[in-house]
């Protein structure tokens, strides 16, 4: 294992105290328990967003904290949820008063310790909802499973649900939308290479010279199968294909494709991916109206990527569009 | 009722389970690794490693002590799914004994985490959870009670049995936790929290055996 | 090699291909001759910026054209200068009748195949300047190699002096901006693994399990002298001291910090990186009074990271803060 | 002058040119890894091709029609610094010579190549560049000139030297070009470039010999 770190034991501190320092114009990082908050917050009278999650996503979730999009986020060891302590630190210190809506990625643990959080914030009259995002078609059967995982969707969810904040929309208004993005978003993933945990020290798995993982998630947990290495244009079909299967988007809806790299994959990469998902797209009839494109949902340092397709509305574009200040995302400010 | 484990029981058993987790750390985050996300050694290492240095400050004076003090560090040092689970766990086996334990104290004991882990996790037998190690575990201990055997008696079948358990979770395909994503792939592997639980209730009837 | 493309030989052209549909709101680009321009161009009496250089340094450059810094981007092959061809096509296509100032990093091939492409426009009427970036002080002694090379310097030469050809300074001016830049900034960079040419299909160079590179250019091509690996507080020091050493910057001097991954090495350790080398500035005694983190010039998916330092004043820190909005750079806009 | 070179040499060099490089791309490749960016035998692969498709199109009638054309395709498709060093090498090349060349043209035509190599990349001799390959080339054909060799023969010694140029750069410290950021690691490679120029040169014998 080589990384640039000095002890596995302090990548998350030593990663955020860099992180503070670069951005404290626009966030200021608490240690112990750690947790991200927006510069300004709380924010008087506007809902709280909280998210969270084990690290190793970079830049989600504390990218993306900032005006228009996450009031805080809380990062937990590497590709381990953060326990509710941290969670529940963060939710305080960002109720302006309309409370605070946690946006938390379908993992056993990541819902176990927000749904402590949330019930010891309670206790301590703070209103919180929950959105439990779970995009990712790879994950086919939701009965014989702990559900989809919350994947690239996140990110969508993030950004739209912020923006609905931040023009002032109410807890059960923000949470409406939240939904409506959670239920109009599908992802599916593919890894070129394994990626190694800092503390475990050896690659997640064992992938072949010719072999690729189709279907896995953001933990560097291996997929649902393996096949042997393709071009780009026939993975992108892997990929598209059981999203499209899955929504059904009527032909001529308007969508945002985002193609996202793993972490260790060249942009140039994603914009050959990208080329060909949109065609895919486009041959179902469906106009691509936004583009994101880069690496903004990762598994440390793995090479491969996965695809988004959200399905817009008109409403859901205008906060799409919407001003963002983050140091990850940044459109009109 | 000579033989009720104590105290001094309570506080081995965490110590030597802290010590024993330490030591098989790569061995949970390989087996992690092959259907998770290879931190369940580390998550347990670094819970137990807080849970004996908040001991090391004295102030606990009986095992439901002892055990309120392991959940609440656990859910406040583990995060993932086992802090909750195994946090949920020791608190509920805090709650169900009282003073020093007997044979029925372990019964109860482990019933309480089983009911714990349950409530929090939704899983039953089967799932490939630590579920599958905890309910042969209190399936031993109830009929080692029953018999009439001592607390030591009593944990070292529920021990042996969370290890059968745990070894038996290996054809089983996950359909709770992380390792569900991987579908037929999940089987043939040994679940991490099985496994990690089977070294913990190891370690209480070892703790007991020595007391 | 394992990547995500479908014929060595397609990769440029399907990159642009997918960087337009992405981005048409920002660029435009033209195909055989290969350049990418800002969608309102040529911007009538504005200096235009050109640069260009091998392909495989995404988001470099075609990610930094539009308003407020590039105003066309020229990508050859990959780790290949493009030819003058495209880069006349491309001077002509954003010359506004201020002229053009060409942004040409120092190697051997970029150089020539600029200075060629300068005459061909000179001989169309266009004015035509260069500036030649050559940061990179692991060329320790330029009397016994081809000069420094042009590497994390070009994002701030491109950055400042597009926004100086912004606020509408002429060629003359602009040129003396990014003089002013290259003059002032100072890199080093080293690698964890080495990177893939596609139509290579082997890696740059062997690195061991236990070595790194120090002092290596955006080529893939090794560095000065390979070192055993070590944390990342004792890179970082490897990296910074040299700059250091070279720039010798009076006490008290303001420095934009740049801690730049070389395209697969995880956001995380940059920060981890950047929270030691601000560390290392401010023991020098400088203020690190601006900063940016992140995969801004790569070597397709080579681990490792760049530092770059620049010397600020206050001309260079207001345009530095000059609104800019290109794919992979936004602020204000 | 009977054996003065002609249209179909030319024709018949630089395809042959082609061939030889298209076979040693990989060759090159590696030798440009070793001490560069890995891209001179696809660079060279990829200019040449270029080139014999513009020879297709046919209209050329004299050597230095050839030459030239070989120089502006060079120029368009190469790229890096061996576009412009070769692109301007053919162009003086074919400045050089007038109709059919002899052992003196064969002299002139490797001396205008080298002089814009020169002229372009500012190199002199020892550092590690194809200038090391051109340079005792051109010595040869003086000598072979001045002794009165057909110009086969002054091609061939011009040929073979090359070849040895080229092989004499593994000991030398490049000073020129992308290998010089190495340093004293560049020592023990062979320079790409000089290798490419000793295939082409090698080509241009055997088109005499064939012819
Ligand atoms: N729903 C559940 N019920 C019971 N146990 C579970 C459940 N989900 C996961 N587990 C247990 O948790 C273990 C994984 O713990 P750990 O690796 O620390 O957390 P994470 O999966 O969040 O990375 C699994 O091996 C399994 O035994
Ligand atoms: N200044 C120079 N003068 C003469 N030849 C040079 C010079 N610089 C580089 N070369 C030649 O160019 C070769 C490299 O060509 P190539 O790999 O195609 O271009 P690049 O170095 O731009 O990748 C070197 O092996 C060397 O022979
Ligand atoms: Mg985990
Ligand atoms: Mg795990
Ligand atoms: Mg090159
Ligand atoms: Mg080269």
């Amino acid at each position: 294992m080589k990384k640039l770190i000095n002890d596995p034991a302090n990548v998350v501190a030593e990663t955020l105290a860099g992180f503070q320092a670069a951005h404290s114009d626009l966030v200021t990082v608490h240690f112990d328990p750690d947790y991200v908050v927006r510069a300004d917050a709380p924010v008087k009278g506007k809902v709280g967003l909280v998210s969270g999650g084990g690290s190793g996503h970079e830049p989600l979730h504390a990218g993306y904290v900032g005006k228009g999009m996450l009031d805080a986020a809380v990062p937990g060891a590497v590709f381990t949820s953060p326990t509710p302590d941290p969670i529940l630190e963060a939710t305080k210190a960002v109720d302006g008063g309309a409370g605070v809506l946690h946006i938390v990625k379908n993992y056993t643990g990541d819902v176990l310790n927000f749904e402590t959080a949330a019930e010891m914030a309670e206790m301590e009259d703070i209103a919180v909802k929950a959105i439990v995002v779970n995009d990712d078609v790879a994950v086919e059967n939701s009965t014989w499973t702990a559900g989809r995982r919350g994947v690239g969707g996140t990110v969508m969810v993030e950004k739209i649900a912020g923006a609905a904040a931040e023009r002032g929309d109410d807890l059960d208004g923000v949470l409406a939308i939240a939904t409506r993005v959670n239920d109009n978003v599908r992802s599916m993933g593919m890894a070129l290479t394994a990626c190694t945990v800092p503390h475990a020290g050896k690659p997640s798995f064992d992938l072949g010279e010719d072999e690729i993982e189709i279907g896995i998630g953001i933990h560097g947990e291996p997929g649902r199968h393996r096949v042997p290495m393709a071009p780009a244009d026939q993975i992108t079909e892997m990929l598209v294909a059981p999203i499209l299967e899955d929504m059904k988007p009527e032909a001529g809806s308007k969508v945002l494709l985002f193609v996202n790299g793993m972490g260790g994959t060249p942009e140039a990469e994603l914009y050959i991916v990208y080329n060909h998902a949109r065609k895919l797209l486009q041959d179902a009839g469906l106009e691509v109206a936004r583009s994101l494109v880069g690496n903004y949902i990762t598994s440390l340092e793995m090479q491969g990527c996965s695809i988004t397709v959200l399905k817009l509305d008109d409403e859901l574009t205008e906060l799409w569009d919407a001003p963002v200040l983050t140091p990850a995302l940044r459109r009109g400010l | 009722m000579t033989d009720a484990l104590s105290l001094a029981w309570a506080d081995a058993w965490i110590r030597d389970a802290q010590a024993v987790l330490a030591e098989h750390r790569m061995e949970l985050i390989d087996l992690d690794r092959a259907i998770g996300d290879g931190d369940h050694g580390e998550n347990m290492d670094r819970g137990f490693k807080a849970v004996v240095a908040k001991l090391d400050e004295g102030g606990i004076d009986d095992v439901a002590g002892v055990l309120k003090l392991v959940a609440s560090t656990l859910m406040s040092k583990v995060g993932g799914a086992a802090g909750p689970l195994y946090g949920t766990a020791f608190l509920r086996a805090s709650k169900a004994i009282e003073g020093d334990v007997d044979a029925n104290g372990v019964v109860a004991l482990i019933e309480g985490a089983l009911d714990g882990i349950v409530a929090r996790g939704k899983a039953t037998t089967g799932e490939k959870t630590m579920v599958d190690a905890w309910t042969p575990a209190l399936e031993a201990a109830k009929a080692a009670a029953a018999a009439g055997e001592t607390p030591a008696a009593t944990l070292r079948a529920a021990a042996d049995a969370a290890a059968k358990g745990a070894e038996a979770t290996i054809p089983l395909q996950a359909t709770k936790g992380r390792a569900s994503y991987l579908g037929e792939r999940s089987i043939g592997h040994q679940d991490p929290g099985a496994t990690s639980t089977a070294y913990i209730l190891n370690a209480a009837a070892d703790a007991a055996e020595a007391v």
